[in-house]
């Protein structure tokens, strides 16, 4: 990781940092809520791609159930906010240390798999959480948690409150692509994508696979966690089906794949890209109520036509992208 | 001392007994043969080596510290290398990067961009420098062979363990690489190579150990082993018919050998 | 808690899980021969429901009669979504596979949705019942018992019977020996496809004459197939079998004595947990 | 070929990010702004123009049926009112026009705030209606109340909203607290013997939260509860619970979730004989297409938050004392029918009721301005086709206490089933008939 801190000011990550910080400000200097609430969905998409991009895309693990970080993240700290009023911020970073631990023991099981049975026990953990969250009662079970008005007084009423999780969550989705980038650019990152490559090999070639794997699900993790708490406390209310949403992980995988699997700019790509698809398949009148099969069918070519992602693809055909975009 | 010791090593899967209680010595800065007919248990007696099973019975002895059990990353970084008889590129990362991360992994445990250097000196040597930023996967054959053996090299071993890097190779490509392995050796790296390719394993190695059935059948200098009636029927089963056989083998590689010089020579003038 | 309740819960639960079985040995097939994980599983069971609800209602088909038709319906479905979808990525990670399915799923489900809506579907349609008590077992369930049976017999006479059927046992074992051998391995995965999305057609149809469903309801027996399978051991097609009777057995058996919205929790912690201790399922050797 | 695969599908990504402009996400749901012929004609962009309403409708995803009813009621409201002109607005002068902007929300509750923060600061509604269920109403609450616009919470009958500090959603529907306690009161009135109760509930927010008030109702007026247990949603065999509850032995069953597991819980229940005196379901008895399981609706009964067949009338209102506002239910029943081709539905009732209530607070505050509608909301009480209408003041603040229940029985008459109102027995329009009378 240190020889990989120097490389902060390189080209390949300033504009793309440099984009979502453009972006990022642009609601509060234009004052626009509307734009607050669209930017919000994208950064959220950009910080749980850019997770997910560790363990799928660095790793090649295909974490099928990953939102379930999500949603643990944001019942952690819901839960700490609601009943002992901890403030979002440490409640926040305590939702995705718990991500983290959670990870952590789940991996020293599930990494053992591999391949499809891994994707199968991600699914399985997901919804095997999501019941048992509908069963605790101190959760409010299926009915879920709902905050009190009153509670965004702290934060200086809920105007405040939610511009609040606004620029966590901007800031969440620099963090995120930042640590991409220095993954990608370490040692560990060579390691991972080792691992990705070829188990066998790299653990032969003296990498500790249990340990990188181990590392790289729980960093994966964590962030979702901390994504998973801002959201829900500008939701205001938490329920099992919003949190376990097995449909999210699915979107999350897309947007990986879409913009380009293992590379850096390509979940923030795919986000935007995401968003932007889905927007116009929802205006479009020739596809409105058509959406779904339309997005699958982009998808279908997408995996089989372009499986690299738009960046992998631009690398592959542009070479002088290679040099500018990670 | 010896820099190997394999000591009554025994492995089984399920019922079938992969090796038999096989012992050796290696000794340091020699070149050690393992041959032996298809199915005689000599990958998985690197397997065992490196760590990737773990042995029913017997132990691994690497310079003199028991190292049966341990997961291979740990085996890789007190120096022991190897490369695969199916080669195992890195697909996706570049020529450069599949050979960092042997130094980087490897016995000194190398920062990233120490292992560049490494990585390069180590694909001038192995001749695969105009393919540094390539990715892995589109290398041909003959190139991925000596990627693997760039991999295992980057990685600083003292001992190399070499599984079939002479198969598929064309006879020109096969002298290259023994040619290569001539020069590991002089850096005093010990090596055990797995060959099928009779007359070069004849050649380069000091010593040849033959496996048949998980069983060590022979140990001895190439002629000996060569002339050992047990090695040639466990070949083909019939002494007489293998050893004609194996003769017209040997004719034949001559002779595409030759054709080849006589065609680069004339491609030459 | 009396006998007959016990009873009356053990016949419902093998009936149920037979259902169950006959969902998910169509996954189980297409994992064995192909290793896909076949996300577009759920949507295909759920086309399954509508087909036989359209050939019910709009054409007035019994349908025990349907369910041949959609078996062919679903082989050729199946074999097209091969070609259309899997064939340029079937040696691509699982991550393409997984995608690839999913994406038939999507456009399935998209669809559907469009044209049926999401309200719910149940066939009209009855055969009486057995009495004994308190204990009444529907005739559409033992004729959906039954039925999963004789389907998985087929199966396995066709599987160890026929030679396409040892084709595919032969490309399952082993591809690369088997294209050497002269086998046309595409069209062996192909029909394999073929019939695991058949099963899976008919399972739905089968479903859809004893419960009601949406074109959402796919989703729900694909997990419960996911559970099944791992179960009774991934690949196995008479695993999902056993998979399934057993899932059944838990579902009514269990649940008598614990909450019964506990039983999910239940359900897939067992998953993940027979997937890190006994990948093989619970029958499978070691 | 495939190349050019390739490259075709590459550029139409391109184009799209293009497109993107980078930093302006724009709109990522559909606009369906449907203005009148008339406000289309002339371009305003004066407030006082027209009264923007603005709603989001799940048009996909697992709420698509009952959204879709809600919207059908609030669009013949919306045409019922254009035609007449308008919203008189007291401080204009004049009537003013209706218009509305909805965006699907996909039955998730992701975007609910996305839309209706947008609906609010770029569409400018100057009310909102709430989106179908409560889970979805909670998260626009938010929205609403920061920025202190009026919303009316139709499809939405969960408690728990309204505790929360929020001054300015006002409900319609009767809250799940008092969803199921009618069912409870038939029980006794009409069957003094029944004295154990199972209450059986779908694993969900909505039926959970009646459960729960049920069974604290029922121990009140000393039931006991034998039974209290859920299901999770998405169950479609029911054999071992009714084997649990059969375990039980009660006298009466009460609980459901929503219309799917309703209808299949009944229809098992009869398949399997239980032999009880009240089978109270929610949801699903009161939707048309419950018909469908045919014998095994006979004699259930269930609540409804309206039905054609309600007594809502002036008189009632007049003996009340108080206003009677809007259509009566005969008229309704009619429009709605003639717009669409089938009976209502309380869904379809509860979407015509949120516009009819925000014509009526703005007509008595005569101006277009929130707070001020606010409190005639909060002051209001009136009686419409959907019933009498009052809202809380107190801690539940904005919680419907006017509206009640009817309790509806499936029962036959000249070979037809038929929906019967068989409670509050003022207006029943049938007597209940005991569940197993139907073996």
């Amino acid at each position: 990781m240190k020889d990989s801190l120097k490389n902060l000011t390189d080209v390949s990550l300033l504009w793309l940092l440099a984009i979502i910080a453009v972006m990022a400000v642009i609601p509060p200097i234009t004052n626009s809520i509307t734009m607050r609430e669209d930017i919000f969905l994208i950064l959220q998409y950009i910080a749980l791609a850019a997770s997910l991009n560790i363990i799928l895309g660095f790793t090649g693990y295909v974490s099928f159930g990953h939102i379930v970080y999500y949603g643990i993240g944001g019942y952690v700290a819901f839960a700490l906010m609601y009943f002992y009023g901890i403030h979002l911020i440490p409640a926040m970073i305590a939702g995705g240390i718990v991500c983290a631990i959670i990870a952590y023991l789940l991996g020293e099981a599930v990494l053992r798999l591999r391949g499809a049975y891994f994707a199968i026990a991600t699914i399985g953990i997901n919804e095997a959480v999501k019941a048992l969250v509908n069963n605790l009662e101190f959760l409010g079970g299926s009915a879920g948690l709902f905050f009190n008005f009153k509670i965004y007084q702290n934060y200086g009423g809920a105007g405040n409150a939610i511009w609040l999780a606004y620029y966590l969550m901007a800031i969440l989705a620099i963090v995120v692509i930042t640590s991409n980038y220095l993954i990608k650019k370490s040692k560990f990152g060579l390691g991972l994508m080792s691992i990705r490559e070829d188990e066998d090999a790299a653990i032969v070639l003296g990498i500790d696979t249990k340990k990188y794997k181990s590392l790289a699900y729980m960093l994966s993790a964590f962030f979702p966690g901390m994504v998973g708490a801002i959201f829900f406390f500008k939701n205001g209310n938490i329920e099992p089906v919003n949190a376990f949403h097995l449909l999210k992980s699915i979107e999350m995988i897309f947007m990986v794949v879409l913009g380009g699997f293992g590379t850096v700019t390509g979940p923030f790509v795919g986000s935007l890209l995401y968003e932007r698809i889905r927007g116009l398949l929802l205006v479009n009148p020739l596809f409105k109520d058509l959406h779904m099969a339309v997005a699958g069918i982009i998808l279908l070519l997408l995996i089989l036509f372009v499986p690299s992602g738009v960046i992998g693809y631009l690398r592959d055909k542009v070479a002088i992208l290679r040099r500018y975009v990670e | 001392m010896s820099i190997l010791e394999v000591d009554g090593i025994t492995k089984m899967f399920g019922g079938l007994t992969a090796l038999n209680r096989v012992t050796f010595k290696l000794e340091e800065g020699e070149i050690l043969g393992i041959i032996g007919p298809n199915g005689a248990g000599k990958t998985t007696l690197f397997n065992v080596i490196c760590g990737v099973y773990p042995p029913e019975e017997g132990k691994v002895v690497f310079n003199g510290e028991n190292i049966t059990g341990l997961s291979p990353f740990k085996i890789t970084r007190k120096g022991i290398a190897r490369t695969h008889q199916v080669v195992k590129p890195l697909n996706e990362l570049t020529v450069l990067e599949n050979v960092m991360v042997g130094a980087c992994f490897g016995r000194d445990y190398r920062p990233l961009a120490e292992a560049r250097e490494i990585a390069f000196e180590i694909l001038e040597l192995t001749g695969l420098i105009d393919r540094a930023e390539l990715p892995a996967g589109k290398l041909n054959v003959p190139e991925k062979k000596r990627l693997e053996l760039s991999r295992a090299l980057a990685s600083n071993p003292t001992l190399l363990l070499l599984d079939e890097v002479l198969a598929g190779l064309n006879p020109a490509e096969v002298n290259e690489m023994l040619e290569i392995i001539e020069n590991v050796r002089k850096k005093g790296i010990t090596i055990m190579m797995i060959e099928h390719l009779m007359h070069a394993i004849m050649k380069i190695s000091d010593r040849i150990i033959v496996l048949d059935y998980g069983e060590k059948i022979a140990e001895g200098s190439p002629e000996e082993v060569s002339k050992d009636p047990r090695v040639i029927e466990a070949y083909l089963g019939d002494p007489e018919l293998s050893l004609k056989l194996l003769k017209k083998r040997k004719a034949e590689f001559d002779a595409a050998e030759g054709a080849e010089k006589a065609e680069r020579a004339k491609e030459g003038t | 808690m009396n006998a007959e309740v016990l009873i009356d819960s053990i016949i419902s639960g093998l009936l149920l899980g037979l259902v169950y079985g006959l969902a998910a040995i169509g996954l189980n097939l297409i994992w064995g021969v192909m290793k896909v994980i076949n996300l577009s599983h759920g949507a295909f069971i759920a086309l399954g429901m509508f087909s036989i609800w359209i050939l019910y209602t709009s054409f007035g088909i019994f349908p025990y009669i349907g369910i041949i038709m959609i078996l062919g319906l679903g082989l050729v479905l199946g074999i097209i979504t091969y070609f259309g979808a899997l064939h340029r990525v079937i040696d691509a990670p699982e991550l393409s596979t997984l995608l690839a399915t999913f994406s038939v799923s999507l456009i399935i489900i998209g669809f559907g949705t469009f044209i049926f809506k999401t309200n719910p579907k149940a066939l009209d349609f009855s055969l009486g019942g057995i009495e004994a008590g308190s204990i009444v077992i529907l005739g559409t369930k033992v004729a959906t018992g039954v039925i999963s049976i004789i389907f998985t017999v087929l199966l396995y006479a066709f599987l160890y019977k026929t030679r396409p059927g040892k084709a595919i046992r032969a490309v399952s074992m082993n591809r690369t020996a088997a294209e050497l051998m002269g086998i046309n391995s595409s069209l062996i995965l192909a029909l394999s496809f073929g019939i695991g999305i058949a099963l899976a057609m008919v399972a739905g149809a089968l479903i859809a004459t004893i419960f009601p469903f949406t074109i959402l309801s796919g989703g729900g027996y694909e997990l419960k197939s996911f559970v099944i399978c791992v179960l009774g051991g991934l690949g196995s097609p008479i695993g999902a079998l056993v998979g399934g009777i057993t899932l059944g057995l838990i579902e009514s058996v269990v649940t008598l004595g614990i909450q019964t919205s506990f039983v999910p929790v239940l359900e897939f912690a067992l998953l993940v947990a027979i997937l890190v201790l006994k990948p093989s399922g619970l029958l499978g050797g070691k | 070929m495939k190349k050019i695969l390739v490259v075709l599908l590459l550029l139409s990504v391109l184009l799209v990010g293009c497109a993107q402009q980078t930093v302006q996400p724009s709109a990522t749901s559909t606009p369906t702004t449907q203005t009148t012929p008339s406000a289309t004609s002339t371009p305003s962009t004066s407030a006082a123009e027209k009264i923007l309403i603005g709603f989001s409708e799940s048009k996909t995803g697992k709420f698509n049926a009952e959204s879709k009813e809600q919207t059908n009621g609030f669009l013949l409201w919306m045409e019922n009112v254009n035609a007449e002109g308008g919203i008189y607005v007291k401080d204009l002068g004049k009537k003013v026009k209706v218009s509305y902007t909805s965006y699907d929300d996909e039955s998730s509750g992701e975007r609910v705030q996305q839309i209706y923060a947008k609906l609010i600061s770029e569409d400018k509604a100057d009310f909102l209606i709430s989106p179908y269920s409560s889970g979805l109403t909670a998260s626009a609450a938010i929205i609403a109340e920061q920025y202190g616009k009026v919303m009316v919470a139709t499809g939405a009958a969960s408690d728990s909203i309204f505790n929360k500090g929020y001054q300015h959603v006002f409900q319609l529907y009767t809250p799940s607290s008092r969803y199921l306690t009618s069912a409870v009161d038939l029980l006794q009135t009409k069957f003094p013997d029944a004295k154990k109760v199972a209450i059986v509930y779908e694993n969900s927010k909505f039926a959970k939260s009646v459960a729960q008030a049920t069974k604290s109702y029922a121990e009140e007026k000393g039931l006991e509860v034998v039974l209290y247990e859920a299901y999770e949603p998405g169950t479609t065999d029911f054999t071992s619970f009714i084997n649990k509850i059969q375990a039980a032995n009660p006298d009466a069953i009460i609980g459901g979730g929503h219309f799917a597991d309703g209808e299949t819980f009944a229809k098992q229940i009869f398949e399997k004989k239980v032999k009880i005196k009240l089978l109270s379901l929610l949801v699903a008895p009161a939707v048309p297409e419950f018909a469908e399981i045919g014998d095994a609706a006979l004699y259930v009964t269930g609540p409804s938050q309206w039905e054609p067949q309600a007594k809502y009338t002036k008189e009632a209102a007049q003996k009340m004392g108080v206003e009677f506002f809007g259509p009566t239910v005969e008229e309704f029943v009619k429009e709605y029918k003639a717009k669409y081709g089938y009976e209502p539905g309380y869904h379809a009732a509860g979407g015509y009721a949120a516009g009819l209530i925000l014509q009526k607070a703005i007509e008595d505050a005569g101006t277009l301005d929130s707070e001020k509608v606010r409190e005639a909301l909060e002051n209001m009480k009136v009686m419409t086709f959907f019933g009498y209408l009052e809202f809380e003041k107190g801690e539940y603040y904005g919680r419907q206490i006017g509206h009640d229940m009817v309790v509806i029985q499936w029962q036959e008459s000249d070979g037809q089933l038929k929906k019967e109102v068989v409670w509050p027995e003022t207006g029943a329009s049938s007597q209940v008939i005991a569940y197993d009378e139907k073996y």
